[in-house]
């Protein structure tokens, strides 16, 4: 099978994925108690008028009908409309998603960017006090909640030496960028102190999660035969490092990171919630507590949608870096 | 909508966001704070043609945003602040909270059913259209009516009795019709009732009405960020003098700490909420100052009569000797809050001076639970989370209290705001918690509109039920005479006192924090109005 | 199931790894805690005194601003006085805003995160292997089938899930005597332990998906081996066959997998309970919440429990560590938080 | 003037694991002539691969090596060092060892290439097979363009490189010269379809395919010295066959030496020019192939060939030989010759260590004390250069019956290194026992 139809595939087997988490978090509105209509309709409204509010959001359909409809309008980009504020459920996700996006991307880059230098640092430096120190970091790094580093963070960096706000975000990366093609620096330095504490806690854990692999996918491949050969060939040991260790190293590595999207998402909702960063996390909190279906349907299905359509570019760059892969 | 947002977002918003972030420098111009600064060091300039070196902008900060900018469509202190700004009422409150004109400029009462509101005249709408009779008759009527406006409103019994509102032919006036003698229905109209346009509202979507606005007041929109951030310029044609303030952002921070952050750092201009262990920041900072005032709002803890053990009065009232709430104010509110000792507050047309606060008696209210034959019960009491200044502290130390006595059990149910909320407004007192904690702010500083709703039979979010007093309660309903009413509501407060529905907390005094360069003061309805803020 | 040469492994990585003992004796300690925290803890963990709040731990004691405000002609002014707080001997962790003590709180918290650890692995184990042996052992259908309802399982982040269910089902616990209360050892200790049982099933339900496919492999290997086909041939039932020869072999990796899923748990227990989430009266999460609105006057509140959290976690992750070492049960990665 | 390209002196390679110090490789010395094929045998866990990787300086921790030289002639680096490094240099040669680390490193490639025992798990399985051998190609290339005092071995490559690397292909380590020099190489050693074969990857070649590109890699380098350590073990026999035909074809034509290391025999028979026995890190016999196959002074070498009618006859490998495989820890490895508790001829003269005899010509079980003299310069180091045998006779054995008659009154009685008789303690544990060789071998 070729590479392009190995993407097919795996795309088609992500609709139906999607598809369920459509069908799961459509469900999941009937399985929970409480009638949506309460949420919705004023205090003293009459039955007529509950039908009526019933009526207007379709919700007097049989069961499968609501679902074809919402089906019919999920596709054409219709979340609905948000039971609380009327306004549009995607308008309103799709106005969040940048924020949670710049954080778990900032998040991601500095994770990655510390931990495979650290990872591979470690490994190489075996039984050195870089080594230890780089182990050390990352134990405590999976095994610290990450609200509580953040609150550790504001507490220090902020409360005591007041270096960064204590949370929101100021602005945007684009609306820094604006500034920029101004000539105008200044908004990205804010960009960055707003972003820092929220980023640092959200990638700790990741920072932390990929050192171990690196260190011990390194080790592993430091001690495989062909490192010797290629050592033995004559090439200078950063080019066996990393050119050749290394890449096979971040094979898996790049594997369980599809994979960890999910606490990364799931980490930037408490994050989020620390460091009142108005994304896609603080939406759905907000969105579970007020019932407000069509945006926590719409938030489930983005962040759903997202966690599918990363584990397949995940699939074709681990099938494009690695050459064993047999595409079935 | 989603295109026009994303253009939006393109050119202007670069443009209006120099604007803000000029505003945000001047801010930084005192606080140091770590502002954008634009190249040319001047930290005013900007592409927006409105912004200029003088410019004084204003930044509110919150515990949460409005909930759509809809005036009709909410129920909330937090979303009436944000459209105070721009929606104005018939008649309004002073600082006093006397009754003063508004967009009425007199009202009269016709007869015992009527009462005609005499429409200001040279009003004017953001829109640039004039108020006319026909908009305000329609506005009543969105909020009573649930046929007129597309909507139907949560706020109806905030106008309690209104049926409809009429234009005067040939006057510019608008009856209000009520559906019996309606003693409060000024002190409704001064708190409630914002005026939209009609024309306006008939031609928009749901979703428009509630991300536009349209109204009469001082300031009006320039740009929504759903849940980010809601910012006002000032209105230059309104119809008193334009507001001090060119500019107003209003903002939400739900941890009391990061507000108080951002007032110290010079984000914001006026917090809400300051918690007394935050006081100490504020004032040690030197450019900000705490300004408190008691509120409207009073703290309860609601005991549904209909289930056991609250059934019982002998328990309920064991429950209110069982707390030391002397203690309490002082150790957890840090006296920023007074003890009450009836549903009505101080001040308050009804209030009964004579009540005392139940004292601590911890042997007293053992006793009582005995008495109740209810000793062993095990308790629950739901409180929401940051909603009320140190709600979870008061109960879990109201908790705490009950502990102690040696024949109740009792925990904390932490719950959501909007989820509890949803549970105590369905209207059905089924569905609301045996036990829960709650405030309830009455900005009409009249007893009516705390007993009816909530403790009347037929009470919306009632949880109790005793004839004596809904007799009391439904005689000064109808009762024109201002003494004898007040007489009859003393009475009701005295029987709910003896009565003990609820556990009677504290009076929540209203604790802001507000930037030194703004002239402001703190108003006991917990109102914010930019309208009345002036630079120092 | 424990065969000499797993525990000759196990000996002999303990052996060598210091860390592997201090991850030991980091969950012992914390056990011991949890089971003992009647007779361990001070105080009682609920009993505040409004007089004794925000104490600091010992060494810290301080000059605080204490703020109270004042009636003056009808305004309130706000007062300021300075007041010198010591630490107390019988609050060595001092106390929270309503004075209650640290220690005991800690202590207690210590039941709430292994209860749910535990019990919550424990009801993930049982779905995810029943579903994984399951899909792995019939293959076909039932194994594209109930993939394909884990991959759907996996999409949703599990905090994200597991507030939604708990936000919307509500959450409820359950109350059981503590059998050293019980005994009458230390009676002035909370007779009941709560159980925060919806959270126990929800975080359960949003992590048996690893248990799952890590079965499924397993299952899946086994399947073709001979002693297997002979157990077929020879007329076992399929339950049988799983129990006997499939269930044994995926012992290990799910055992490596547990550990790290206990760590996990924990701390999605504490991140649900910060936010709110959670039925139990006492968590280390939830006092972190609390303490976060103190972090400028009386830092220990939130500071803590959250130190807690790290030890506990550390500990249960290197013990993770020692026996995927130790036992090499091929599983990649860490599970997902 | 000799015609040795590789002199080996005293060289011990120890590994310090946690079970103890193991001897991977005890004092070994041998020397390698130009143009020849030296062969190294023994039994899997005997020492030989590791000489094999002490010799081009790639023992990896916990190995370490401990003792003696490396001399490798070339009169280029002699000169270079000779006035800043004279303790380095002596005539043409340089030991190895002594020289600074980056120079070390340069001669893998030029001076030393390495053929190893699996082509699979020598290859990186990530790369096209083209790409590693151009990669050997590249660094001799690179290293051709800098003279050697300026240039830093360890060119950068960092992350950034391999990033670019995967996103620009042009951006590669590899330049185009080298690639295409690598489809000379594997066109060289028979592979058929040169150029497409090169943007394969190993998992898409034969074993005995990959072995050819692994010997072309080892080609890249243009090198004096060939270490092809067991190349055909992991091939089907016919490979094997093939292989073999090839190296030879390429020693020839090249004009290269080889040391070649196998457990096989018939490899040994059929390749080698003089070859050493390795048994627990020792060399026990050395000599020409003639010598040591005919004439074999040493019972463990008697053993192996026991069973070898025919020196022509390449099939049969080694006959395993009664008795444990010898530890090579520290600890457990007693003062005395290795090979006494397995040895049918040990006698109580086998308990003290053994030197390294030479055997006289003709005279298998020897004259008597016929050369004494010389039978320790290789361990006295120092001067290491010098010549060894200079009685013209190669054949070198440790074993006391170099130099005199197996006398069964003294030979030591049956069980005498049993565990349980009274004899030096060992250690029954044969898992235990395999440990060591983790590192040692295969």
């Amino acid at each position: 099978m070729s590479l392009g139809r190995f993407i097919l595939k795996r795309a088609l087997q992500g609709v139906f994925v999607i598809w369920g988490v459509v069908t799961v978090v459509f469900l999941l509105r009937f399985v929970t108690p409480g009638d949506p209509i309460t949420f919705i309709a004023p205090l003293d409204a009459s039955p007529a008028l509950r039908q009526r509010i019933a009526a207007e959001l379709g919700l007097n359909k049989p069961l499968y009908v609501q679902y074809f409809d919402y089906l019919a309008e999920l596709v054409r980009g219709d979340m609905g409309y948000s039971y609380i504020s009327g306004t549009e459920a995607s308008a309103r996700i799709f106005a969040r998603l940048p924020a949670t996006v710049e954080l778990a991307v900032v998040a991601t880059l500095v994770a990655v960017a510390l931990s495979i230098p650290l990872g591979v640092v470690s490994a190489t430096r075996r039984h050195e006090p870089a080594d230890y120190a780089a182990t050390t970091f990352s134990l405590a790094g999976i095994s610290t909640p990450n609200f509580w580093l953040g609150i550790m963070l504001v507490l220090v960096l902020s409360v005591q030496f007041d270096l960064f706000p204590t949370s929101r975000r100021a602005l945007g990366f684009v609306d820094a960028l604006g500034y920029l093609a101004q000539g105008n620096p200044n908004g990205l330095i804010v960009w960055a102190k707003y972003i820092t504490l929220p980023a640092i806690t959200l990638g700790t854990y990741f920072t932390a999660l990929i050192t171990r692999l690196t260190r011990s996918g390194m080790l592993d491949e430091l001690g495989k035969s062909y490192v010797r050969a290629t050592r033995a060939k004559g090439l200078p040991e950063s080019l066996v490092r990393y050119k050749h260790a290394l890449r096979n190293t971040l094979i898996p590595v790049i594997t369980v990171l599809g994979l960890q999207l999910g606490s990364l998402i799931g980490g930037a909702v408490i994050t989020e919630a620390v460091f009142a960063w108005p994304g896609l996390g603080t939406l759905v909190i907000n969105s579970i507590n007020a019932r407000d279906w069509p945006l926590i349907q719409g938030c489930l299905i983005v962040i759903g949608t997202s966690f599918v359509v990363v584990n397949i570019a995940v699939d074709a760059l681990y099938a494009y870096v690695n050459p064993r892969v047999v595409y079935d | 909508m989603a295109d026009d947002r994303q253009s939006r977002i393109s050119r202007r918003r670069y443009l209006s966001l120099v604007g803000s972030a000029a505003a945000a420098a001047s801010v930084a111009g005192c606080a140091g704070g770590d502002e954008i600064q634009t190249p040319s060091g001047d930290g005013n300039g900007g592409g927006n043609g409105s912004g200029n070196g003088g410019e004084f902008a204003v930044t509110i900060t919150q515990g949460q945003l409005d909930s759509g900018l809809d005036p009709h469509d909410h129920r909330e202190t937090t979303t009436d602040i944000v459209l105070m700004q721009a929606y104005e009422g018939t008649l309004d409150r002073d600082a006093e909270g006397k009754v003063v004109p508004s967009l009425a400029e007199e009202y009269e009462q016709v007869d015992d059913t009527t009462l005609r509101l005499f429409v200001r005249d040279g009003v004017k709408f953001h829109s640039g259209d004039e108020l006319t009779p026909e908009d305000v008759a329609f506005s009543i009527n969105r909020i009573v009516n649930n046929d007129v406006g597309g909507l139907a409103s949560p706020q109806k019994d905030q106008l309690a009795g209104v049926t409809e509102a009429t234009v005067v032919d040939g006057e510019r006036a608008v009856d209000v019709v009520s559906d019996g003698v309606n003693p409060v229905l000024v002190s409704l109209l001064a708190s409630y009732g914002d005026v939209m346009q009609k024309s306006w509202v008939e031609g928009r979507q749901k979703n428009q009405i509630n991300s536009e606005v349209n109204g009469t007041g001082p300031f009006k929109l320039e740009r929504y960020t759903e849940d980010e951030e809601v910012v006002y310029t000032k209105f230059e044609e309104y119809w008193r003098d334009p507001a001090a303030v060119d500019r107003v952002t209003l903002n939400a921070a739900a941890e009391s700490s990061t507000r108080v952050n951002q007032l110290v750092s010079g984000e914001t201009d006026i917090v809400v909420n300051v918690p007394p262990q935050e006081v100490g920041r504020i004032n040690n900072q030197g450019n900000a100052r705490v300004e408190a005032v008691p509120s409207t709002r009073i703290i309860y803890n609601a005991m549904r009569y209909d289930v056991e053990p609250f059934s019982s009065r002998e328990f309920r009232r064991a429950m209110n000797y069982a707390i030391d709430l002397e203690t309490i104010v002082k150790e957890v509110l840090s006296d920023f809050a007074d003890a009450t000792s009836q549903p009505t507050l101080e001040g308050f047309v009804g209030y009964n001076p004579d009540t005392d606060i139940y004292p601590y008696d911890p042997d007293e209210a053992e006793r009582l639970v005995e008495e109740s034959g209810h000793a062993g019960a095990s308790i629950e009491l739901h409180t929401p989370v940051g909603r009320y200044l140190k709600d979870l502290e008061i109960a879990q130390a109201v908790v705490g209290y009950i502990n102690e006595l040696p024949n109740v059990d009792a925990t904390v149910n932490q719950r959501d705001f909007g989820t509890l909320a949803g549970e105590l407004t369905t209207g059905s007192i089924e569905d609301k918690p045996h036990f829960y904690l709650i405030g309830w702010g009455n900005e009409t500083f009249d007893a009516s509109q705390t007993l009816i709703p909530l403790l009347t039979s037929e009470g919306v979010l009632t949880s109790w039920s005793n004839e004596e007093f809904d007799d009391l309660v439904a005689q000064s309903n109808a009762e024109t005479d201002e003494n004898a009413r007040e007489q009859l509501l003393r009475q009701a407060n005295q029987v709910a006192h003896d009565e003990a529905p609820w556990i009677f907390l504290n009076r929540q005094y209203s604790v802001y924090g507000a930037s030194g360069r703004i002239e402001w003061t703190p108003r006991r309805d917990e109102s914010i109005k930019a309208y009345s803020i002036s630079p120092k | 199931m424990v065969s000499p040469r797993t525990v000759r492994n196990l000996k002999r990585e303990l052996g060598r790894s210091a860390l592997a003992k201090v991850g030991i004796a980091l969950v012992v300690a914390v056990l011991l805690v949890a089971v003992l925290a009647p007779v361990l803890a001070p105080h009682h963990p609920l009993k505040q005194n409004l007089g004794e709040s925000q104490l600091p731990p010992l060494g810290f004691s301080a000059v605080t601003n204490e703020t109270t405000s004042e009636m003056v002609n009808g305004s309130i002014e706000v007062v300021q006085r300075e007041r010198q707080v010591d630490a107390s001997l019988s609050h060595p962790l001092g106390t929270d805003s309503l004075g209650r003590d640290m220690l005991s709180r800690i202590i207690y918290g210590a039941r709430t995160s292994l209860l749910v650890g535990l019990l919550g692995t424990t009801l993930a184990v049982l779905i995810g292997v029943t579903v994984g042996l399951t899909a792995g052992y019939y293959g076909g259908k039932v194994d594209d089938g109930l993939m394909r309802v884990s991959d759907v399982m996996l999409a949703f982040p599990s905090l994200v899930l597991a507030i939604a269910l708990i936000g919307l089902l509500g959450g409820a616990s359950l109350r059981i005597p503590d059998p050293i209360v019980a005994a009458g050892v230390e009676p002035g200790m909370p007779p009941n332990i709560v159980l925060p049982g919806t959270v126990i099933v929800v975080v359960a339900l949003v992590n048996w998906v690893w248990f799952a496919r890590v079965a499924r492999g397993e299952a899946l290997s086994v399947r073709s081996e001979e002693y297997v086909k002979a157990a077929r041939a020879l007329g076992a039932s399929d339950a049988s066959i799983i129990l006997r020869h499939v269930l044994p072999n995926s012992l290990t990796p799910i055992l490596v997998l547990a550990t790290i899923q206990i760590a996990a748990i924990i701390l999605l227990e504490s991140s649900l309970a910060y936010l709110g989430f959670s039925g139990a009266n006492l968590s280390w999460g939830f006092d972190i919440a609390q303490g976060r609105q103190y972090l400028s006057t009386s830092w220990w509140i939130a500071s803590l429990p959250g130190l807690a959290i790290v030890l506990a976690v550390v500990g249960i992750n290197l013990v993770g560590d020692w026996l995927r070492d130790a036992l090499d049960p091929g599983i990649e990665g860490e599970g997902g938080v | 003037m000799t015609d040795e390209i590789l002199r080996v002196r005293g060289l011990s390679t120890r590994f310090f694991t946690e079970e103890g110090q193991v001897n991977a490789v005890e004092d070994v010395s041998f020397d390698v002539r130009n143009g020849e094929i030296y062969g190294i045998v023994g039994e899997s866990g005997s020492g030989k691969s590791v000489t094999a990787l002490s010799l081009i300086d790639l023992v990896d921790s916990p190995g370490r090596i401990t003792a003696g030289e490396v001399w490798y002639r070339n009169a280029d680096l002699a000169g270079e060092f000779r006035e800043t490094r004279p303790e380095a240099v002596d005539g043409e040669f340089v030991d190895v060892r002594r020289l600074p680390e980056g120079v070390r490193r340069s001669l893998r490639g030029p001076a030393f290439s390495t053929v190893f025992q699996d082509p699979m798990s020598s290859l990186n399985p990530s790369l096209t097979v083209g790409e590693q051998i151009a990669e050997a190609v590249e660094v001799q290339r690179r290293a051709r363009a800098n003279p050697r005092r300026t240039r830093s071995r360890t060119q950068g490559y960092g992350l950034s490189n391999l990033i670019v690397d995967s996103v620009l292909p042009s951006r590669s380590y590899v330049s185009e010269e080298s690639s295409e020099r690598a489809v000379e190489l594997l066109e060289q050693v028979g592979i058929p379809d040169p150029a497409e074969r090169a943007e394969e990857y190993p998992h898409q070649f034969s074993g005995g395919m990959l072995q050819r590109a692994m010997i072309a890699q080892a080609l890249a380098g243009e090198p004096d010295v060939l270490v092809a350590d067991e190349p055909t073990t992991a091939l089907d026999v016919t490979i094997q066959a093939q292989i073999l035909t090839l190296l030879r074809d390429l020693q020839e034509r090249e004009g290269m030496s080889v040391v070649m290391i196998t457990h096989d025999l018939g490899v040994i028979a059929r390749m080698c020019d003089r070859v050493g026995v390795m048994y627990a890190g020792e060399i026990v016999e050395s000599g020409t192939l003639a010598d040591v196959f005919e004439n074999p002074v040493h019972p463990y070498t008697r053993g192996l060939l026991g069973s070898i009618p025919d020196l022509e006859d390449p099939a049969p490998r080694l006959q395993p030989i009664e008795g444990n495989v010898p530890s090579l820890l520290d600890s457990e490895m007693g003062d005395r010759c290795y090979f006494a508790d397995r040895c049918p001829m040990a006698m109580e003269d086998c308990l003290t260590r053994i030197p390294e005899f030479a055997v006289s010509a003709g005279e298998p079980q020897g004259g008597v004390g016929s050369d004494l003299d010389g039978v320790d310069d290789a361990a006295g180091g120092g001067n290491g250069g010098a010549e060894r045998g200079d009685d013209g006779t190669e054949h070198r054995a440790r074993c006391v019956l170099a130099e005199r008659e197996y006398d069964p009154e003294r030979a030591l009685p049956d069980g005498y290194f049993d565990p349980e008789s009274a004899g030096p303690p060992r250690s029954a544990d044969p898992e235990r026992r395999r440990e060591p060789e983790v590192n040692a071998d295969d």
